[in-house]
This record gives C-alpha cells, sequence and structure tokens, in this order.
C-alpha cells in the first residue's frame, strides 16, 4: 500500500483530523461525552492507522517503543500525582478542593490533569498492544 | 498527620510502585521497590490494625466526598487483621521471591514480574481496605489480571493454559459479582457497603437481593475456589512459578474469603442467610465435600505441587466450615484458619519453590532421597505438614480445635469425628512426601543437588518458624480472630 | 409483575444466557473470548436500563432540560467496559502464547497434548 | 435484533465471521445505549467493542485456523448452567422497579445529589464526566491501573516468546 500517492496524501490528512477529534473528545468531555478514554483510544487509532498505510515500521519510527512504554506509566503516575498532590495541600488523597483557591476551580483543574492522565495511559496501553500484536505477525511472516 | 492517610497510603503506595518500576525497566531496582513497598504496607498495616484492634473502625474518604457519594476506605479489625496478614506475607515473599525468580524467569522480563507483583498486592489490599461495592469490583481485577500474567510466566507451557483458564473463570466469577452488587444498587440505589447494609432491612428478603446473595455467593465462590468452582486452582498453583504460588496461596483464597464474609456479615446481615435460607446447610455440604474430596484427589498426585494445591482446596473447606456453624467459635475458628493456612501454605510452597529451584520438577518420582542433601528443606516441608495435619504445636492443632470446639457447640459431634477422620487424609498425603524423601535412595541427579540459596531457606524458615510458634502461643491469633469475629458478628459495619 | 415493563431485563437475560453458553460450552479459546464478551455486555444493559427515565436526556446539564437519566449506572458501565477490554486482551495474548507452545486453540486438542505422560488429572479425574 | 444476532454467533463456527458479527453486536449495543440515553458509554462501546475489540481478535485469528472444530463435549450442561444462570436473573429482576420508574431507589438516593448539585460543585456540566472524575475518581484510578496492568501483561507475555525465539529453544 505504500506506493499509492493518494492515499497517503488523504491518510496523512485524516491522521492530522484524528488528532484534532481527540483532542476536541478530551477537552470538551466536560460539556458533552467524552474524555480521556475515548479520546486515548481515537488517538491511539490514528497512529494504528498511519501502522496500516505506512508499515508497522514506519509508525514505530514516528511514535517509537520506549515513548509508548513511558505513555503506559507516565499516565497512571500523574493521575496518582494528582492525588498525592491533594494529600501535600492538606487534603485527603484525590482531593480537588484544595488545588486551587477556590474549591470549583480547583476541582476542574483536578479534573482536568487526571483526563489527561487517563489519555496518555489509554493511548499507550492501546497502541503498545497493537505493536505487540502486529509484530507478531510481521514475524510470522518472515 | 501521616498516619490518618494510613488507609490510601497502604494500597497506593504499591499501586505507583508499577508504573515507576515500568519506567526505570531495571529488574534489580523494581525487586528492591518491590521489597521496600511491601514492607511499608506492612509497617502501615500494623500501625492501622493496632488503631482498630479494639473494635474501633476508621473511614477514609477518598476526594473528601463524603461517603455515600465518594469512595470510602473502611478499616476495621476484620480487613485490619487481613491486611496485615497480606502484607505479610507480601513482604515475605518479597525478599523471597529474588534468588527463585532470578533461576525461573527470564531475565528481562524481570521487572515486569515485580511490577505485576506489586499490581497484585495493591489489588488484594484495595479490596480488603475498600467499602465500596464497585471499587472492590475494580481492585478485584487489578489483582486478578496480575495475577493471571504471573501465572503465566511460569516456566511450563501447561502455565499458559492455567492461566487461560484461570482468566477465563475468575471473569465469569467477577462478572457474577458484578451482577450481584448490581442487583444491591438497584434496590438500594447506592455503592457504599455501609449505606447499603443501613438501607437493607425490610427489603432484604425481595426477590432482587435474594438473586444478588446467589450472584455474589457464585461469583466469590469461584473466586475463592471453593469446592465444585475450584477447577482452575490446581493447575494455577502448579504450574505458576513457585513464588507466585507461595503468594497467592497464601493470600489471594483468604482475601476472597474475606469478601464472602463481608458480604455476608456486613451487609447482608446473618439472619437472612442463616436463618431465611439454608445457606449453613449449603455451606456445610460443600465444605465437607471440599474437604474429602479434594483431599482423596490429592492423595493419587504425581506433582508434589499439585498435591498440595488440592490440599489447599481441601484446607479451604475447612474455613468455610466454619463459616457454616454461624456461630462465634465458628467463625473464629474460620478466620484463625485462614491466618494460620496462610501461613502453612506459604510456607510449603516457599521451600518447594526452594526444591524446584535446584531440581527443576517437584514430582514423586524425582525427589526420591531428597531429605539426605537438603535437609532443612525436607525438613520444613514435614513441619508444615503436620500444620496441615493439625498435630499439636503447630498452627494447624489451633484451627481444627476451634473447629471441633465449634461442632460440639453445636452438638454435631459426628462433624466433630468428620474433622478428625479428614486429617487422616492429609496424613496420607504429606506421608507420600515423607516416605520420598526420607526412605528413598537419592537418584544421581538428586545427589548432586544442594539447600537453596540462604534467602530464599532463610525466609521460607521463617514461615515454619511462625507455624509453630502461633501454634505454641495463640493469644495473638486467637485474640484478633476473635476480635473480628465479634465484630463481623455484631454487624460491624 | 409487569412483564411489559421489564422488556430490558429479558433482553438482558436472553444475552447473558446466550454469552454463557458460549463461554462454556465450546472449546476453540477465541470463541470462548467472545462468549465472555457477550455476556459481559449483558451487564452493561443490566445497570443502564434501569437508569433511564422516559422523557429524559443524557445527563448533560442545560438550562433547557429538566429531567436527566441517571448517570452513575453511566459512570460504573464506563469503568466495566475498560476492565472488560483489558481483560479481552490479556485473553487474546494469552491464546496466542497458547497457539506458539501447542499449535492449536482448541481446548480439547491442547489438554490431549498434554496427558501422557505427564499427568492425568488435567480435568481431575484421576485415572489411576 | 441483538439477540438474533447472538444466536448466530453461537451457532457460527466460522471464527472470522464470528468477530465481524460480534463488532455489528456491539454497534447494536451502541445504538441501544443512545436510546437509553448513556451517550458517553455507547461511544466508548462503540470505539472499543466494535474498534479495539475487532482488531485484537483479527489479529489473533491470524495464527488459528479460522475454523472452529465441532466440539467434542455435550452441550447440554452448559446449556444447564447457562438457564440456571438466566433464571437467578429473570428471578431477581422481576422484582426489580418497573422500566423508567421515577421512584425507583436509584433515582432517589445517591444520583439525586449528583444530577442536582454536581454540575454546581464540581464546574463540569457532563455529569457522567464529573462522577467519573471526581465523585468516583478513585475508581477511575482503578480503572487506569487495570489498563495499564493489561498493557504491560501484554507485553510480559509477547515479549518472552521474542527472546525465547532467539535463543533457548530446544
Amino acid at each position: 500500500m505504500r506506493n499509492y500517492l493518494v492515499l497517503r496524501v488523504v491518510a496523512k490528512l485524516m491522521i492530522a483530523f484524528m488528532i484534532l477529534f481527540a483532542l476536541y473528545v478530551q477537552f470538551h468531555g466536560d460539556f458533552g461525552p467524552g474524555g480521556g478514554f475515548q479520546a486515548g483510544v481515537i488517538a491511539a487509532a490514528a497512529i494504528v492507522f498511519y501502522a496500516i498505510i505506512f508499515g508497522l515500521p514506519a509508525a514505530r519510527e514516528v511514535v517509537p517503543d520506549w515513548l509508548v512504554e513511558s505513555m503506559v506509566a507516565a499516565g497512571v503516575l500523574l493521575y496518582a500525582g494528582v492525588g498525592f498532590a491533594g494529600l501535600l495541600l492538606g487534603g485527603n488523597f484525590l482531593d480537588y478542593f484544595v488545588l486551587a483557591g477556590d474549591p470549583v476551580d480547583g476541582q476542574h483543574r483536578g479534573i482536568f490533569w487526571i483526563e489527561v492522565g487517563v489519555l496518555i495511559t489509554v493511548a499507550g496501553v492501546m497502541l503498545k498492544i497493537f505493536y505487540m500484536f502486529a509484530g507478531r505477525e510481521d514475524g510470522d511472516r518472515g | 498527620m501521616i498516619s490518618l492517610h494510613y488507609p490510601i497510603l497502604n494500597v497506593v503506595v504499591p499501586l505507583i510502585a508499577a508504573p515507576l518500576m515500568v519506567l526505570a525497566r531495571h529488574g534489580g531496582f523494581a525487586w528492591l521497590l518491590a521489597t521496600v513497598v511491601s514492607g511499608s504496607s506492612l509497617a502501615v498495616s500494623v500501625a492501622l490494625f493496632a488503631e482498630v484492634a479494639d473494635g474501633s473502625v476508621i473511614s477514609y474518604a477518598i476526594g473528601s466526598w463524603a461517603p455515600p457519594w465518594g469512595i470510602e476506605y473502611r478499616i476495621d479489625s476484620v480487613n485490619g487483621f487481613l491486611l496485615v496478614l497480606v502484607s505479610l506475607i507480601a513482604s515475605v515473599v518479597a525478599v523471597y521471591s529474588r534468588e527463585s525468580v532470578a533461576a525461573e524467569v527470564a531475565p528481562e522480563q524481570h521487572y515486569l514480574f515485580y511490577t505485576m507483583y506489586v499490581l497484585c498486592l495493591a489489588g488484594l489490599l484495595g479490596i480488603a481496605a475498600t467499602g465500596d461495592g464497585f471499587n472492590l469490583f475494580v481492585f478485584l481485577e487489578i489483582s486478578s489480571l496480575s495475577s493471571y500474567v504471573l501465572i503465566a510466566l511460569g516456566r511450563d507451557r501447561r502455565a499458559l493454559m492455567a492461566s487461560y483458564q484461570y482468566l477465563i473463570m475468575g471473569t465469569i466469577g467477577a462478572t457474577f459479582i458484578v451482577i450481584g452488587v448490581g442487583l444491591l444498587f438497584l434496590m438500594t440505589g447506592t455503592l457504599n457497603l455501609a449505606d447499603m447494609a443501613a438501607r437493607l432491612p425490610g427489603i432484604s428478603e425481595t426477590r432482587p437481593i435474594l438473586a444478588a446473595l446467589a450472584f455474589l455467593t457464585v461469583g466469590i465462590c469461584l473466586k475463592l475456589a471453593l469446592f465444585p468452582l475450584h477447577l482452575w486452582l490446581p493447575n494455577a498453583y502448579a504450574y505458576a512459578p513457585s513464588a507466585v504460588t507461595a503468594f497467592l496461596a497464601a493470600t489471594a483464597t483468604k482475601v476472597s474469603l474475606y469478601v464472602l464474609l463481608r458480604f455476608y456479615y456486613s451487609v447482608f446481615g446473618e439472619s437472612v442467610i442463616f436463618a431465611a435460607l439454608p445457606m449453613g446447610a449449603i455451606l456445610l455440604a460443600l465444605s465437607l465435600a471440599a474437604v474429602f474430596i479434594a483431599s482423596t484427589v490429592a492423595i493419587f498426585q504425581h506433582d508434589v505441587k499439585r498435591l498440595f494445591a488440592y490440599s489447599s482446596v481441601a484446607q479451604i473447606g475447612y474455613i468455610t466450615l466454619g463459616v457454616s456453624f454461624d456461630s462465634l467459635t465458628g467463625l473464629t475458628a474460620a478466620i484463625v484458619h485462614l491466618f494460620n493456612h496462610a501461613l502453612t501454605k506459604g510456607a510449603l510452597f516457599m521451600l518447594l519453590g526452594g526444591v524446584a529451584l535446584r531440581l527443576g520438577a517437584v514430582r514423586f518420582q524425582d525427589i526420591g532421597g531428597i531429605a539426605r542433601v537438603m535437609p532443612l528443606t525436607s525438613f520444613g516441608i514435614v513441619l508444615a505438614g503436620l500444620s496441615l495435619i493439625g498435630v499439636p504445636g503447630t498452627v494447624g492443632f489451633v484451627s481444627k480445635w476451634y473447629l471441633v470446639l465449634a461442632a460440639l457447640e453445636a452438638g454435631a459431634w459426628w462433624l466433630a469425628v468428620l474433622i478428625v477422620l479428614g486429617s487422616l487424609l492429609a496424613v496420607i498425603y504429606v506421608w507420600r512426601f515423607v516416605e520420598a524423601a526420607y526412605f528413598r535412595e537419592p537418584s544421581a541427579a538428586v545427589a548432586r543437588l544442594r539447600e537453596p540459596p540462604l534467602s530464599m531457606l532463610a525466609t521460607s524458615w521463617l514461615m515454619v518458624a511462625a507455624c509453630v510458634y502461633f501454634g505454641l502461643d495463640t493469644s495473638l491469633t486467637i485474640g484478633g480472630a476473635a476480635q473480628a469475629a465479634a465484630g463481623l458478628l455484631g454487624g460491624g459495619r | 409483575m409487569n412483564v411489559a415493563g421489564h422488556f430490558s431485563y429479558w433482553v438482558t437475560i436472553l444475552i447473558a444466557i446466550s454469552g454463557l453458553y458460549i463461554l462454556i460450552a465450546r472449546g476453540n479459546l477465541v470463541k470462548k473470548l467472545v462468549g465472555l464478551a457477550i455476556f459481559q455486555t449483558s451487564v452493561y444493559l443490566l445497570y443502564i436500563a434501569p437508569g433511564k427515565l422516559i422523557g429524559g436526556t443524557a445527563p448533560i446539564v442545560a438550562d433547557r432540560f429538566a429531567v436527566y437519566s441517571n448517570p452513575l449506572p453511566h459512570v460504573l458501565i464506563l469503568t466495566a467496559i475498560v476492565v472488560g477490554v483489558a481483560t479481552l486482551a490479556l485473553g487474546l495474548a494469552l491464546v496466542v502464547r497458547i497457539k506458539e507452545a501447542y499449535g492449536s486453540i482448541e481446548e480439547d486438542e491442547i489438554l490431549e497434548q498434554d496427558r501422557p505422560p505427564f499427568d492425568s488429572s488435567a480435568n481431575n479425574n484421576v485415572s489411576n | 435484533m441483538i439477540a438474533v444476532v447472538t444466536i448466530v454467533i453461537a451457532r457460527q463456527r466460522n471464527l472470522f465471521a464470528v468477530v465481524i458479527l460480534f463488532g455489528i453486536y456491539s454497534f447494536l449495543m451502541a445504538t441501544v445505549l443512545v436510546a437509553l440515553d448513556a451517550v458517553d458509554v455507547a461511544m466508548t462501546e462503540a470505539s472499543v467493542g466494535a474498534g479495539i475489540s475487532t482488531i485484537l481478535f483479527l489479529s489473533a485469528l491470524h495464527l488459528g485456523k479460522g475454523i472452529e472444530m465441532k466440539p467434542l463435549h455435550k452441550p447440554f450442561l452448559p446449556l444447564m448452567v447457562a438457564l440456571a444462570t438466566g433464571a437467578a436473573l429473570a428471578y431477581g429482576t422481576l422484582g426489580l422497579p418497573a422500566f423508567s420508574d421515577p421512584q425507583a431507589p436509584i433515582h432517589q438516593h445517591v444520583a439525586k445529589r449528583y444530577i442536582e448539585d454536581g454540575a454546581r460543585e464540581t464546574g463540569v456540566p457532563n455529569i457522567v464526566t464529573a462522577v467519573l472524575a471526581s465523585y468516583r475518581g478513585y475508581d477511575t484510578l482503578g480503572e487506569v491501573t487495570v489498563v495499564f496492568t493489561a498493557g504491560i501483561g501484554v507485553v510480559a507475555l509477547l515479549r518472552r516468546l521474542r527472546s525465547r525465539k532467539r535463543g533457548d529453544k530446544p
């Protein structure tokens, strides 16, 4: 599939839109359906799409393995980190009220960061799982 | 100040250790972190237990949302006791696992192994600490998924199939639990267990609640491997890496048992379970079946690890037998046996891990004469075996004694006889090991063996020593268990 | 007992039965996982259907609406779906490994391969 | 519709078809969920059930035979187990409040506060997000940990295999 010019150009455009859509779903989650998990899946799907069009090695160059594995861990750390921030600022674990002067602002801030954490881990894991499965298939074919 | 946050730190510290290990990608570091984290959980658990031992309750509102709107951690004497047990075993096994894992798992996987290990620990502690029905399911899945992976890391290819079967059975169990919690939720509108209990009276004998009880019972019994639902256990224990077998055998089924007790006594309440329904009789029948059938099957095993895995199914039967009496003594016996069996089986599987490390397998045909070259290991296995049988001077005796007491208290002398008969079956399967280890000539392969490394031997013997110590000095265990049992019967929540 | 008012439960039950049946009766490891996934979706319906209020809208607060469907089951099921797919991924990874190790994804064939000469209790039937 | 697809899945032995049907099933489920006002859930079910699961199944199927063997054991016992479960569910659900009953306990207790005060207390109009991320934020931490566990678990399972291939195979 690597030689179809039209496909490649369209694909690149599509991927840009998919990432954009993922970000929309991520940040619009406060007002409409969506959130970190769905956005993570869409972002991962964009990379999977890239891998299908341009081949797995190309995708692995854009988003290398070490990055994916770090993402998997970083999201959980970020989430738990928000929890500990609440702890350090004098509240309970995952207490967002203390994150800002105004409690509602604090809630906003807390929800924002944990959703980012979810996005990072979910995108990382989905991509990692895809790499693992797809990598095996390549190995089978030779 | 920080002691206020102990309930959550206990669970979250192992949980964040996992991503740190993945970032570091270093086996030695991961082991060190796993050990430190297990140790810190142990310290925190002991502190918590000391605080609730007098029957008080610690409630911790996560996110500062008051329950039932937010998720609550709720520590009382029952789960305080369990937290100590789980983190104690985790700490000992963590030290032990270094050499054992080095031998059984590929080097580049070590950090992944320890990641899964701390996640499993965090999951089990989370199940024990939580006061929220759905949160319980989430942490149950954390511990289950990580244990599937841990089992699949075993060397034998049969470990894969064992893990798959456990995955299927475990997920059915978890789904049943979700259905049960869901029905309760639909009837009460809350997920907080204490709140649920407060809203149940009045509707406790409606059909959805009874169905919820059925689903929860079946689901939890799948997880704790009560007799007809135990099929996943022998293979999973037999083919998992030794450290994993020791850890899971000593903790996973025990935590499930706690969940059963928690739902029975703290949510549904005694009267629904034992007065309105014949749950006592059902549990009694299943427990006896577990004791006799699993013990008999154990006698015919070729693999020592499998033998003791079946013995675990039988011992779980003793624990549920204690529950089925629905009396203070019976419940005390169940909780004591929960603790004692964890120690005994932990010790046994750790020692067998030492044998497996040196010999590669633990089939009876291979271990002939092993006592000559590994006297300490073999003697430890015999001591732990005596505890399984229930010989005076070991922890096994204490729990059997209380079980017999509970049976006599209930006026069922025939049950007391059956309990003693069940122990005779244990004599036979333990004797099979003694016969092979002490009375056979060592083969050439066996003659070359040495004792396992010090770190494994010492930690294993620590557990064996605990089996004997708590068999002689029962004040701590019986005291703790009696307090816990009283808390449950008094509707602790 | 209002049968029509429980229509959603009947669908739930039917799905649960077929999922569980596929899961237990089939020997193919992949198909078992499909059954498992279907069984889990029945739980989604069980939670969410009772949360619906006719005339209500999705639980996103706006001035135009006054009645909202219950958001709590949605949250729980979001979590349950994620847990379900995590289990599925792990299960399939295991299947891939099993296929590698045994050359088959049929339960019977695999258990057959392991029986002799190791031991005969893979199915808990003691034959000696 | 869903019921029909489920039964076809049960009968179908071509695994490829089963997987595709499963994707269709997930989409149908998602539509049902939209009808039930669970838009967030529907979105997730569509992306997970129809998207990720299907991709995963297809990747795994690459290795299998594609056709399922005829089951050797009798389907009687599993059918009984499944029917017993269904009967228990039916028994339980018949006592539940009727569909869309605003007086049902789930609408009256905890959820009430979420709907009435959620937007004000957290500043987030989507109550599902508010509950997910704040009131029950700890569940979501657990959920992310489950995803993390699965991801690392897949790595642990599939990476080892490569090192084996290269090196110590007998």
